[in-house]
């Protein structure tokens, strides 16, 4: 009877007004890599939550090696074996490296006590299992984005999992980091253990995974072996429409010089970067983590305020400290991180997209004028087909795509010259990535500039007229996408 | 050695000890009473009542909440307990007022506890509206009047001391309460949880990070209501002492007394976020506001000036905190920023 | 026109859980009133004081709630307002004489003084908070302690008193007899903040940064100046209500109603402001202020209820309303 | 308006030819009402009501405050009482909500409010200065009437604890040459709170060892104070006096750390204020030398050049051998 770690079986839950799950099934068999797809809002983390028991499904139930439950707790789900890797790493940035890592097993034997000595000892078993090195006392919040996951990683693993599950796991990560995980993957799969991943990266999925469960809009779609599956079927599957994707080559050549950037120096983060972007061309910026590829980008906006260097804007020298004067000068920025830095997630829809350029929709004596507002508000939502029943829900009602598509819209209310995006896909499925992609063509040929920073290689190559490689604060490579390939990139880039 | 200084300099406790030590220097300078053996007394005497007020709102500012009842909390459940043991004439010792005051603190937090743990409620909110409703209730239902003498066995306990301290030069004495084994029995209880066991570990995950510490499977729930019930008894304990100390039962001048206590454990350094912050700096930050509270005559400062003092106090107590922690956030230069180990 | 009202107001019912149970309360005591205390309750005259007394602390609440919107809160609103009325009691006892003349200039400038009083008040405040990062809760203690430890200062705790009176007749008379003046003000205050909350670019500012002040920085929003300058419209509606108290006591003292802080605290949150920012509506708040007003001016008539039951009804009602918010968005949830 | 005039005539015609006294509605405003002070009072003001038959009653705010009570008194106006007897917090803020109600036709009578122009009458039971006077007196005999002293308020902004306290100074300027007032921290606050009255005293006595007496007004005042004095050893050498009721008080004044405390009786005066408010809504004539029918109210005469303000006789003084004769 129990051969599948887990079963849920017809799955139903609702949020408001929007059902999320029709009745989804979904088996996972002992020791099998299996990837759940499907489209931003499909259901894959409303699934997730409720086989790990954050929710409760309305209809349906859930097996654990043959048990059934109707309703399952947290702790339940972690007894029965299950662990989850939760996009925002579930971790206690407050905390030292060693609690985080070692309070799950300490909750799950119902110890009352804090034993320092054996939290340390779970502890370092733990980062032992994939070699990673850190500081036990270490602060969580004061590590690096890719370390907090692997913190969140090993912390799934020292348990004893039947099932871990991952839900976009290797957004956050470097393709060398990348290629470590899969080998724990493969190790732990050697144990025994189950794997769930949720991926909108297309490379990895068909890479790691043996088994495919493919959502759409709530309902199942597709269950099966990878090998039944190619590229085209999987878009189709996920999107129900045919994906073409073709590289950018700019229609509008040789243009003059938008943005020019000589010298520029933050110290500690890079130094000596210099660089130009041209009416219609998209420059792509590509490097690890920590190569200084997001201060540079912060620092052309005017957060970060460089130390030495020259910007320079449709030829003319400006002085950028402060996002405002950035904006004034034509330059957009969409943030790395949408849900804390890019949107105002309990505000409505349309004011998320009108807020940049809110003091150009005002009439007399500086009044808000409510139908240039909504005009300009159905403009973007119609322009960049933001799937909303009505821009005056609050944006967390959106998908992540969708939510990015806000972001988008609100830079491009305005009138720009230069437009950055830091990581403008990430956890974005393919369907909306590629009509992201789309819109961004459309826009370098209208006449934008366009940088693009982005460790997805092969989003960088099909966007990009021209691609540069960061390594510890300088600019090491440039290339031009015709005349390489995604293998030479990812030598260059650690 | 040097790594060992570059800690200590990273913590706020330490930038609070130096302002203690300078502040101490200041008052002896201006009276040439700070450091004398009556006024140390006099000032740990000052500390019981705000300090045991402190660690109750430490203890749910680390997890992440904020509680602005204790006053109220405090006065309602010592005065139920003075009156009852007033109206039946209770002759005894300490014991009983002991249990009592716990009993109703306990209870009383439990209301708190529930209403933030069951519906999820804002805790500001809550225990605003709990802090109006145990007022009424005292004033209002109970009546509540001074009760000028307390029993005997709690204005013994007020008045007993461990020891007296004498100063040689003046002759004058201070008492040593015995309230103060008190509060240290509760700093060492209080911090004992809080580091070593997986209750108070929990109080900082949830602070730290309330959706993930249930999913590593804390029961927030549980931890929250007890939290209160918690901070409810410490904060009855306050009272009961406060009482006693005073022998008579005033049943409102202790409130609006939440808003310098809790100045005093951001001053020291605790994140009104939640999540961090040290028993130890609670309590410095609590010794300050008092050493300041209690030593404006022994400065000279006129009456009149004192208010002004106080708050000069408070803002550039907590802005060279709060410019502290906005440096420590900003680019450290030289250092390799996002760089993965 | 009417059913466009009735229309409106509908709607207004239909979207607004919190402004639904602030109406059924007030409708609910209007009818017990109406039971028990008819003669004394449902008089001209009772409308009339009642109207003239909310709008010294309505006043401040308004302030309070801005701030609140943003994330913050603004504790110094006494402290503001009592220091204003002082400075405008010294500016009014200086350019009036006894018998009265100069009166018509004086109370613009009264105005004026108390006005840019708060608004530098306020500024401190937006500046503590934006700048230095003090967290707003303490910020605002640390101030209101200061603006009032000045005031006690300037006046060495005492009483201004000797005030010419014209200046308390103009501000606490009525308008054709009927409609007091403080009312006017409040009224007027209302509109403006309800303007900028609603109709200008600073309102959609406000409410964005209460909700998440990166994002706004990251969409070019100059947080900094929208912080300053919610607290100093706080500071000058603060200082409004100081010059309101100024007539109504024609005294002005640094220790006039310290009650208010916390009360006003009170009515911006069950008006449905939420103390994280970002969300509540004018409307709520005003309708909070009606509903303590009528409550405290309903109890004073009711000899054999104590007046101490106001602190428990008021805390009874916060709680139990925001428990019934719970149910309420947890029965939307399951749907 | 027109509302208020026609509402002052019937009342003016209702009270010329009253019968039913019953209709009457007589407030006492206090204070506030958890000082055991106004306790007190509302003993008194019931203990009237019984005997007399009438409305009266005494309704205080929630917290002392001078707003809070300028409301109130507003309030009572809306609801058409008859009479307004009241202990202001702070008498110039009430002097407009107190206008408006003599403008509606209503009684106004005070009591430590001296300073107010809008009543009809002022009952002292005997006047600001004088109380301040009659403590100085009870401290100078303690402290040998000589020697370096100070003054204790519960705030700076409390009207009548600075008047009692400039009284008391002014008494000593002109009776006491050997007693000197503490240039450095001539006025010290308790902020009404026993503990910090406490905290405060043994400050200045830590910094001002020339110190010998603290004079305290507000009733939390001289208990802290006292509490002090012994704790640093100081009993005998330091003296306290000021106000405070007798039970609140024996256990300090019998252990002598306080060598008498001074008051009039709150009932009493309760019953005095309402008494005169009677009397007038009968429409007896008021004039110098009246009798009240209260202990200590019988034979009222105005104080010197007012014809508002009457002064009584009826304080009182405590001290160890007659603190358990007085029963509250
Ligand atoms: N807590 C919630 N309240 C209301 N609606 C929700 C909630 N969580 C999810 N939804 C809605 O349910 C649907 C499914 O969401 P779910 O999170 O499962 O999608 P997903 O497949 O994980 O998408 P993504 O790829 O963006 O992570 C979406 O329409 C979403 O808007
Ligand atoms: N409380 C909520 N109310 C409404 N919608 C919600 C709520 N919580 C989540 N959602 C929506 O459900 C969707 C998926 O939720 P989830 O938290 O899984 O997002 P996510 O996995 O981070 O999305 P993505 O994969 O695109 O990054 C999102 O569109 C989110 O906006
Ligand atoms: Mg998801
Ligand atoms: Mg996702």
């Amino acid at each position: 009877m129990a051969q599948n770690v887990l079963k849920a079986v017809d799955i139903k839950k609702s949020f408001t007004g929007v059902q999320a799950l029709k009745g989804v099934t979904l088996e996972i068999r002992p020791g099998e890599i299996h990837c759940l797809a499907g489209e931003n809002g499909s259901g894959k983390s409303t699934l997730i939550k409720v086989i790990s028991g954050v929710y409760t499904p309305e209809g349906g139930h859930v097996e654990y090696d043959g048990k059934s439950y109707k309703k399952i707790t947290p702790i339940e789900a972690i007894l029965n074996g299950v662990q989850v890797i939760y996009q925002d790493f579930s971790i206690f940035p407050n905390l030292s490296v060693m609690e985080n890592l070692a309070f799950n097993t300490e909750l799950a034997s119902k110890s009352k006590l804090v034993n320092k000595k054996r939290m340390r000892k779970i502890a370092e078993e733990a980062i032992d299992k994939i070699k990673f090195e850190v500081d036990l006392d270490a602060k969580v919040g004061e590590l690096p984005v890719a370390s907090k996951q692997l913190v969140a990683i090993c912390r799934a693993l020292m348990f004893n999992a039947k099932l871990i599950i991952m839900d976009e796991p290797t957004t956050a990560l470097t393709r060398k980091e990348i290629n470590a995980l899969f080998k724990i993957i493969l190790d732990l799969k050697a144990q025994g253990i189950a794997i769930l991943f949720v991926s909108h990266k297309l490379d990895e999925v068909f890479e790691i995974s043996e088994r495919f469960t493919i959502l759409r809009s709530g309902e199942l779609v597709f269950k099966g072996n990878t090998k039944d599956l190619d590229d085209k079927k999987f878009s189709y599957y996920m999107t129900g429409r045919e994906i073409q994707i073709e590289p950018f080559e700019p229609k509008l050549t040789k243009q003059t010089k938008m943005l020019e950037v000589k010298n520029l120096t933050l110290n500690g983060y890079f130094y000596d970067v210099s660089f130009s972007v041209s009416k219609g061309e998209i420059l792509g910026i590509s490097g690890i983590l920590g190569s200084g590829r997001t201060e540079l980008a912060l620092s052309l906006f005017g957060i970060r305020v460089v130390d030495s260097g020259i910007i320079k804007i449709n030829g003319k020298e400006v002085a950028i400290n402060s996002p405002t004067v950035a904006m004034e000068n034509g330059i957009g920025y969409v943030p790395e991180d949408r849900l804390t830095e890019g949107l105002f997630l309990q505000q409505s829809i349309g004011d998320n997209i009108i807020i940049s350029e809110i003091d150009n929709l005002t009439g007399k004596f500086g009044i808000l004028d409510e139908r240039k507002q909504s005009e300009e508000i159905q403009k973007w939502v119609k322009e960049l087909s933001i799937a909303t029943p009505n821009p005056d829900n609050a944006c967390n009602t959106l998908s992540g795509g969708n939510q990015q598509r806000v972001v988008l819209a609100k830079w491009l209310a305005r009138d720009l010259k230069v437009l950055i995006l830091n990581g403008p896909s990430v956890g974005v499925d393919i369907g909306s990535k590629y009509d992201i992609h789309h819109i961004l063509k459309k826009l370098a040929d209208s006449g934008l500039a366009i940088i693009i920073i982005s460790d997805d290689i092969p989003e960088v190559m099909s966007l990009s007229s021209k691609i540069l490689i960061m390594r510890d604060g300088k600019i090491s490579n440039t290339f031009e996408p015709s005349e390489t390939t995604i293998h030479e990139i990812t030598a260059q880039m650690v | 050695m040097s790594i060992r200084l570059k800690k200590l300099l990273r913590h706020n406790e330490f930038y609070i000890f130096v302002v203690i030590l300078l502040l101490s220097f200041l008052i002896q300078s201006r009276s040439g009473q700070f450091y004398t053996p009556n006024n140390i007394v006099d000032i740990i005497a000052a500390l019981i009542v705000p300090g045991l007020f402190a660690i109750g709102a430490f203890m749910v500012i680390v997890s992440g909440g904020i509680d602005i009842s204790f006053p109220a909390l405090a006065s309602l459940s010592i005065y139920t307990t003075t009156r009852i043991l007033v109206d039946i004439d209770y002759q005894g010792g300490i014991l009983l007022p002991l249990v009592l005051t716990i009993i109703f603190g306990a209870v009383l937090g439990a209301v708190n506890g529930f209403l933030i743990s069951r519906f999820k409620l804002q805790p500001l909110i809550v225990t605003l509206g709990v802090a109006s409703m145990f007022r009424g209730f005292m004033q209002g239902v109970l009546k509540s009047v001074q009760i000028a003498v307390i029993p005997k066995g709690m204005s013994e306990f007020g008045t007993s001391s461990l020891f007296v301290a004498k100063n040689m030069e003046t002759g004058l004495t201070s008492r040593m309460p015995t309230a103060i084994i008190i509060l240290i029995i509760t700093l060492v209880v209080v911090y004992f949880i809080l580091n070593h066991t997986m209750y108070g570990r929990g109080l900082y995950a949830i602070g730290g990070n309330e959706i993930s510490a249930e999913r590593a499977g804390f029961n927030v729930k549980r931890i929250k209501f007890f939290l209160y019930v918690m901070v409810g008894i410490i904060s009855s304990l306050a009272g009961l002492i406060r009482v006693s100390m005073m022998t008579q039962c005033h049943p409102t001048n202790m409130l609006g007394m939440e808003m310098m206590i809790i100045a005093g454990v951001v001053l020291g350094g605790v994140a009104i976020t939640g999540g961090a912050g040290t028993l130890k700096g609670c309590m410095l930050g609590t010794i300050l506001i008092i050493i300041v509270q209690n030593s404006l005559i022994l400065m000279g400062i006129p009456t009149f000036w004192q208010g002004f003092f106080l708050g000069m106090l408070i803002i550039v107590g907590t802005g060279v905190s709060a410019l502290q922690v906005k440096r420590l956030n900003s680019p450290k230069k030289g250092k390799g920023g996002d760089k993965y180990a | 026109m009417l059913s466009k009202i009735t229309n409106r107001i509908s709607t207004v019912i239909k979207n607004d859980i919190y402004i639904t149970r602030l109406i059924a309360l007030m409708l609910i005591w209007l009818v017990f009133m109406g039971f028990f205390r008819f003669e004394k309750f449902y008089t001209v005259i009772n409308f009339q004081t009642m109207a003239a007394q909310f709008p010294e602390f309505g006043l401040m609440a308004f302030g309070i709630m801005l701030c609140m919107i943003l994330g913050g809160i603004d504790l110094s609103v006494v402290g503001v307002a009592n220091f204003a009325a002082i400075v405008g009691a010294i500016t009014l006892k200086k350019i009036v004489g006894v018998d009265g003349e100069m009166l018509g200039i004086a109370i613009p400038i009264v105005f004026i003084v108390g006005i840019i009083i708060g608004a530098m008040a306020g500024a401190v405040n937006g500046f503590l908070i934006s700048i230095i990062n003090i967290p707003p809760i303490l910020a605002t203690l640390g101030t209101f302690e200061l603006f009032t430890g000045i005031a006690i200062v300037l006046t060495k705790g005492k009483a201004i008193s000797g005030i010419p009176f014209g200046f308390s007749e103009a501000i606490t008379g009525r308008l054709f007899g009927l409609i007091p003046i403080q009312l006017l003000i409040f009224l007027a205050m209302a509109l403006v903040i309800t303007f900028l909350v609603t109709k200008t670019t600073y309102g959609k500012k406000l409410y964005l940064t209460g909700t998440n002040i990166t994002a706004a920085k990251f969409s070019g929003v100059k947080t900094t100046k929208i912080i300053i300058k919610t607290y100093m419209i706080s500071g000058i509606s603060a200082s409004l209500g100081g010059l309101i108290m100024l007539a109504n006591y024609n005294s002005a003292r640094a220790g006039y109603g310290t009650v208010y802080t916390l009360q006003c605290v009170l009515i911006v949150v069950l008006g449905g402001i939420n103390p994280s920012g970002g969300k509540g509506k004018i409307s709520g708040v005003i309708l909070a202020i009606f509903v303590l007003q009528m409550l405290a001016s309903g109890l004073n008539k009711i000899p054999e209820i104590s007046s101490f039951y106001i602190p428990l009804i008021w805390g009874g009602v916060l709680v139990a309303v925001m428990v019934m918010n719970y149910f309420t968005e947890n029965k939307k949830i399951k749907l | 308006g027109a509302e208020e005039e026609t509402k002052t005539e019937t009342k003016t015609e209702a009270k010329t030819e009253t019968v039913d006294e019953s209709e009457w509605e007589i407030v006492i405003v206090p204070k506030d009402a958890t000082n055991p002070w106004f306790v007190r009072m509302n003993e008194g003001v019931e203990e009237y009501k019984k005997v007399s038959g009438l409305n009266i009653y005494q309704k205080g705010t929630p917290e002392i405050d001078a707003t809070l009570q300028s409301q109130l008194i507003a309030d009572l106006i809306a609801s058409g009482v008859d009479a307004i007897c009241v202990v202001p917090v702070d008498p110039a803020s009430l002097e407009p909500v107190l206008k408006q109600a003599r403008e509606a036709g209503i009684i106004v009578i005070a009591h430590e409010g001296a300073s107010l122009e809008n009543i009809d009458y002022d009952i002292e039971a005997f006047s600001n200065d004088a109380y301040g006077a009659f403590i100085m007196d009870n401290l100078a005999a303690a402290m040998g009437e000589e020697g370096v002293y100070t003054t204790m308020v519960g705030h700076v902004t409390n009207a009548s604890h600075n008047e009692w306290a400039d009284g008391g100074v002014a008494h000593q300027k002109a009776n006491y040459p050997n007693m000197t007032l503490l240039e450095a921290e001539p006025r010290v606050e308790s902020e009404d709170n026993g503990d910090v009255a406490y905290q405060t005293a043994k400050e200045l006595l830590k910094k001002y060892s020339e110190l010998k007496g603290i004079m305290g007004t507000s009733s939390y005042d001289s208990p802290g104070v006292a509490r002090a004095i012994e704790e640093l050893g100081l009993t005998g050498k330091v003296a306290t006096a000021g106000t405070g009721l007798p039970a609140a008080n024996a256990e300090i004044l019998k252990s002598g750390a306080v060598n008498a405390l001074t008051l009039w009786d709150p009932a009493l005066a309760g019953q005095a204020m309402a008494a005169m408010a009677v009397k007038m809504l009968r429409g007896e004539e008021i004039t110098d030398n009246c009798d009240l029918n209260v202990e200590g109210y019988r034979n009222l005469t105005f104080k010197p050049g007012s014809d508002k303000v009457f002064e009584g006789q009826g304080w009182i003084v405590i001290n160890k051998e007659n603190v358990d004769s007085f029963g509250f």
